[in-house]
């Protein structure tokens, strides 16, 4: 089998540039053939390599006390959770292939984090999903295509994670016309291990056999992490080989295989193939474990026939995974596979020489010093556009809405809407873990085996970081770790997804920059260091690129089981309280800037951002897990898109179980000012609580002591109303037509 | 008391099942392995929920020709109870010994939810616990859990009293607002002619325990162990004089 | 040889799959379209299959008579 | 008229199905059986429907031209 000639344009179509190609050379001392060149242009692609974001991750705090594996080290980073527990978490992207295929492409995305985290030596315990789509309202061609997408993805997310038994629960959804055709789809996966169970993807120990399990490789996805670091164009569909189909199944076999697998002991390193299929896992085992890895093609179980090397090597077929075992235990090795069913193979073994070396049969067809191609990708620096100020958005310049309109306008908004319609698609109940169902601000989830209790939860509001990327990236780790403080949590951690545009535009690189500076900060200031994550660029459509979204995953601890709090009101004649200020006075003048008040009613995406002051924030937090502690608050919910109006009404609808409401309230807001800006705006670091009435004494005396701002709003009603009273106006609602808005929209949206 | 748990390649409510079980007083669970062939010594079989062998082709279709099947009909034939669920009902109905099949929710998505369900009967193996008339709260999780028959077999099996546990509304009310996936007469869960096999959608094991939202599960699980101790037990107990 | 097996639904059993896509061809224009039945087509070579095997992998295997009816191609 | 439309996965795709399938068979005594894969098989009445408009739906609605291939034929 002879290679085809590298000539200029077959460099080119790798999207290998000349300068990259120089680089080449020099590593290997010669021109590389057409495999290496494949080989490097998958490694060098943006997915794999980093090469335009690894200066900018850079900037994350990674080091902590509880970080047992840091960021980047290995495929999850790991945090200790106390009694020797520990936890691997991470989040990843599969935009694209969404975009394509998205049944199939979510579905593989939650395949392949789950194989990051057993990869890690983890039980995969529990997953969660950040999505966003174009707008599913409507007529159009392009809401048809929209809701394909919505209900695709989330079909896709519930096959793959339902049939292998790992419950969702919990996630966002957001829809904007920004992502009309390059949706969003970010998969997190949390696992539990022992501390001494900790997994590492490193080639060690020369003589080693390499072993090869799982799937037989097929043509799949070639060169899928490639595609991924690309625009994607009309041409897209006809450019994919093959989409890659995901098989729940053989990964649910796997995943057992592998953990009692590295139980035996007789491992010596594992590595998922994920992006970048066997390419990858040889030459990053190798790097780690500061050794080379010799595989033969011609060993590999193989689906299809008449396969090159290229091929295999390029592969993206799913539920694989290379194990390195210590020699002399390969008689475990087949034994375990064997009872599950499993292909495998010995495909090659450990060596000394540094080298990533591919033979087929006898003929070598890839020799590259495995730690240039690993860690040796080229950096960029990008240009940078000179930062924009947001101009703060006058309140004058917006007329003022009826109130009586605008809360039931923006209940039914598929952005705030309950999610109802998706997460029932979703088994959130397997592993008897869930102890707080979707439909609260955290998820909360006892892991039975290590004896805790864990609150997860997916945030960010792209609104704000498209207006102001550094105040977004903050405000989305504020706003996590308060959903977590909500529900009686310390955060731990954080794993992140940053999801942005073609980083060659100097914009889209300024706005890159910018979030991940306001993350960085956020996360050093709420002690919640960076785990791991994933970065995806080149989210445009022809329409341009997308809001930024740099999504945050945040996982934290409860101390006690009386500690888990949900956001429903929970008894008639409990009052109601909102810790925080009912407008922030700092943009009393400006403050709808990006709210989703101002996107719905006025299609507006205008303005700054909400203020937000971290210190404030941190007391809210603390002053939280206080009142939880101490029993005195019932519930608690933070205000968010919406503002005010809409987390009392979530409150009441969900007062009830599964996510249905009877339990009214009956509130009087103080404060000067258009009822519309008071119930509407969107000001940071503020909940409301509900507060038992023999506990208001103490309950307020806690928050006199952290001297945090209070106002007593109303009482929680048996009545199935919700009445607001501001200033002389009055409004009132039945609860039965804001749960029609509320709990319907989506599902009359998709019917 | 003994139960078996069987594992099937692809099962996954397994380990929630043994959990449950070991909740309650006396209960021993284990697992057996789809490959095994005997279920000596166990007085009661569990077929979790689950994706056995992915469900590809149908849901409990491949499932039904495992290794320990033989043993399970054994076991049913000897009267001892068998209780399928989700995943294992659709098994039994697959294995024919329960009567009609599972097909598509009607809306055609998967639905993981709480639902209400009546106890048509309380004289059974599986109900015995509770009440008749009493609504339990049980989640369920499913895409294809629409139980269907064909006439002549759903005329027999509501005549004969086979149906144990119907859909219902908080107060009891049977209908089609109730329904949440288009199963013929609302039909949860039914139990064979002879009493000793039972087969439900809704998950008694994700109801056991108040921090989970139900302790509703409860009744059915108590429900063998009592039978079990009226006739089981009397039963070995005459093997052994 | 190659051999095709097609399972249907019965006629008697209800089809939410059926009816879920005859509304969509209704709505892209195909307004006559009746009595849409979606099933599955299993399509394999089995080299010297004898025909009995093959209705009995048909009959208790690829369909489940409770609710389908099947039919064997066998082409040459 | 009657139409049927056959949906298979394309050869180059990975068919988990069929892949099961195949091993279910060769337990139940069919050796022989290679290459299975499990598609849909789609029927339905359509009087005077037209060919350019059946294909549509068959390639847009009835099958997913990214990992599958149809087969429409019209009975009379
Ligand atoms: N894609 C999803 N999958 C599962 N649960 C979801 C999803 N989207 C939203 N949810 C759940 O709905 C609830 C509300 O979500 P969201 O509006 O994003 O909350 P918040 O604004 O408090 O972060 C949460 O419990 C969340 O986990
Ligand atoms: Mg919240």
């Amino acid at each position: 089998m002879s290679n085809p000639e590298i000539t200029p344009e077959v460099i080119a179509k790798h999207g290998i540039t000349p300068e990259e190609f120089e680089r080449i050379q020099k590593i290997l001392g010669r021109d590389p053939n057409f495999t290496e060149l494949g080989v490097f242009s998958v490694m060098w692609s943006e997915h794999c390599s980093y090469k335009n974001s690894k200066p900018e991750l850079r900037k994350f705090p990674t080091t902590g006390e509880r970080v047992l594996v840091k960021a980047g080290e290995e495929n999850a980073g790991v945090i200790d959770i106390g009694d020797g527990w520990a936890i691997a978490f991470k989040i990843e992207s599969h935009n694209h292939p969404s975009a394509v295929e998205p049944f199939q492409g979510a579905a593989t995305g939650v395949g392949g984090i789950i194989r990051d985290i057993f990869t890690m030596g983890a039980r995969p315990v529990f997953s969660m999903n950040s999505l966003r789509f174009g707008s599913i309202e409507g007529d159009s061609d392009a809401a048809k295509t929209n809701r394909r997408l919505f209900a695709g993805v989330v079909a896709g997310i519930s096959h793959y994670g339902n049939c292998i038994g790992i419950p969702t629960i919990g996630g966002e959804v957001y829809f904007d016309d920004s992502y009309a055709g390059n949706p969003l789809v970010n998969v997190m996966c949390l696992g539990v291990l022992r501390h001494e169970q900790i997994a590492r993807g490193a080639a060690s120990g020369i003589g080693n056999p390499v072993f090869y399990v799982g799937a037989e490789t097929g043509r799949d996805g070639l060169a899928g992490a490639a595609f991924a670091s690309r625009e994607l164009t009309e041409e897209s569909k006809e450019d994919r080989p093959a989409v890659q189909v995901g098989d729940p199944f053989r990964e649910k076999l796997l995943l057992e295989a592998c953990l009692e697998l590295l139980a035996s002991g007789c491992v010596a390193g594992i590595q998922d193939m994920g992006a970048a299929g066997l390419t990858c896992s040889t030459c990053e085992t190798a790097s780690r474990g500061g050794t080379g890895v010799e595989i033969d093609v011609n060993l590999v179980p193989k689906r299809e026939v008449g396969m090159t090397p290229y091929e295999i090597l390029l592969s993206e077929s799913q539920e694989r995974m290379l194990v390195i075992v210590h020699k002399g235990q390969e008689a475990t090795v087949r034994e375990i596979f064997e009872k599950w069913d499993l292909p495998y193979a010995e495909v090659g073994t450990v060596k000394d020489d540094g080298k990533m070396r591919v033979m087929e049969g006898d003929r070598v067809a890839v020799e590259i010093p495995a730690s240039k191609l690993a860690d040796d990708a080229p950096i960029y620096n990008r240009e940078v556009a000179p930062k924009k100020v947001a101009v703060p958005l006058s309140v004058d310049s917006v007329p003022e809405g009826d109130a009586g309109e605008i809360l039931p306008a923006l209940l039914a908004d598929p952005s705030i809407a309950s999610k109802r319609w998706v997460w029932r698609q979703y088994d959130h109940m397997v592993r008897l873990g869930a102890t707080v169902l979707p439909g609260s601000d955290a998820a909360v989830f006892i892991v039975r085996e290590a004896g805790k209790i864990l609150a997860a939860t997916t945030d960010c509001n792209a609104i704000y970081c498209l207006l102001d990327p550094r105040e977004g990236g903050k405000i989305a780790v504020a706003e996590a770790a308060r959903n977590l403080a909500c529900s009686g949590a310390v955060p731990l951690a954080v794993t992140d997804n940053l999801n942005f545009g073609n980083p060659h535009k100097p914009e889209n690189f300024l706005q890159l920059r910018e979030a991940v500076e306001g993350l960085a900060e956020a996360c050093r200031f709420f002690g919640t260091p960076v785990t791991g994550g994933n970065v995806s660029l080149y989210n445009e459509s022809p329409a341009g690129a997308i809001d930024p979204t740099p999504t945050v995953g945040m996982v934290g601890i409860i101390e006690r089981p009386e500690c888990v709090m949900t956001q429903g009101f929970r008894g008639a004649g409990d009052a109601i309280y909102l810790l925080g200020e009912v407008l922030d006075g700092a943009c009393a003048s400006s403050g709808l800037g990006g709210s989703h008040y101002l996107k719905r009613v006025y299609g507006k995406k205008e303005g700054t951002p909400p203020r937000l002051d971290m210190g404030t924030e941190k007391r809210l937090h603390d002053l939280l897990r206080e009142l939880i502690g101490g029993g005195f608050v019932k519930s608690a919910h933070d205000c968010a898109e919406g503002g005010l109006a809409v987390a009392l009404a979530e409150s009441c609808l969900s007062s009830g179980k599964d996510g249905c409401g009877h339990l009214g309230a009956s509130v009087k807001i103080e404060g000067a000012g258009r009822a519309d800006v008071l119930l509407f705006n969107e000001a940071q670091s503020r909940v409301v609580v509900s507060v038992e009435s023999g506990k208001e004494k103490e309950f307020l005396a806690a928050v006199s002591r952290a001297g945090y701002p209070v106002s007593r709003l109303g009482e929680v009603a048996p009545t199935g109303r919700l009445s607001i009273s501001v200033g002389e106006k009055e409004w009132q609602w039945s609860l039965a037509d804001l749960e029609f808005a509320w709990g319907g929209a989506i599902g009359r949206l998709m019917a | 008391m003994r139960f078996a748990v069987i594992r099937f390649p692809g099962s996954n409510c397994d380990q929630d099942c043994v959990l449950a079980l070991e909740s309650f007083e006396g209960v021993e669970a284990s697992y057996v392995w789809h490959k095994d062939e005997s279920l000596e010594g166990f007085d009661a079989v569990v077929l979790p929920g689950g994706f056995s062998y992915g469900d590809y082709l149908r849901c409990g279709a491949i499932a039904r020709f495992s290794p320990i099947m033989k043993a399970v009909r054994g076991a049913a034939a000897d009267g001892k109870l068998v209780i399928g669920i989700c995943n294992g009902f659709q098994i039994l109905c697959e294995s024919r010994l329960l009567p009609g099949a599972l097909i598509r929710n009607r809306d055609l998505h998967f639905l993981c939810r709480h639902v209400f369900m009546r106890v048509e009967s309380a004289e059974s193996s599986f109900t015995g616990a509770g009440e008749k008339g009493a609504v339990w709260n049980i989640p369920i999780a499913h895409g294809e859990g629409a139980y269907c028959a064909a006439p002549e077999v759903l005329e027999e099996i509501e005549k004969r009293g086979q149906v144990l546990l119907r859909y219902c509304g908080a107060g009891g009310e049977v209908g089609e607002e109730t329904n949440p996936n288009g199963s013929v007469g609302n039909i949860a869960g039914i139990r064979n002619l002879e009493g000793n096999v039972f087969g439900l959608m809704p998950h008694p094991e994700r109801a056991c325990e108040a921090g989970l939202g139900s302790t509703d599960g409860r009744f059915i699980f108590q429900s063998m162990i009592q039978a079990f101790r009226k006739t089981g037990a009397t039963k070995t107990g005459e093997e052994a004089a | 040889m190659k051999v095709i097996v097609t399972v249907l639904p019965k006629t008697t059993v209800l089809d939410p799959q059926g009816a879920a896509t005859a509304e969509a061809m209704k709505h892209l224009g195909l307004e006559s379209v009746r009595g849409v039945r979606v099933g599955k087509s299993i399509q394999f070579e089995a080299q010297g299959a004898d025909e009995a095997k093959l209705h009995e992998i048909a009959r208790d295997l690829l369909s489940n008579p409770v609710m389908e009816d099947y039919k064997l191609e066998i082409l040459p």
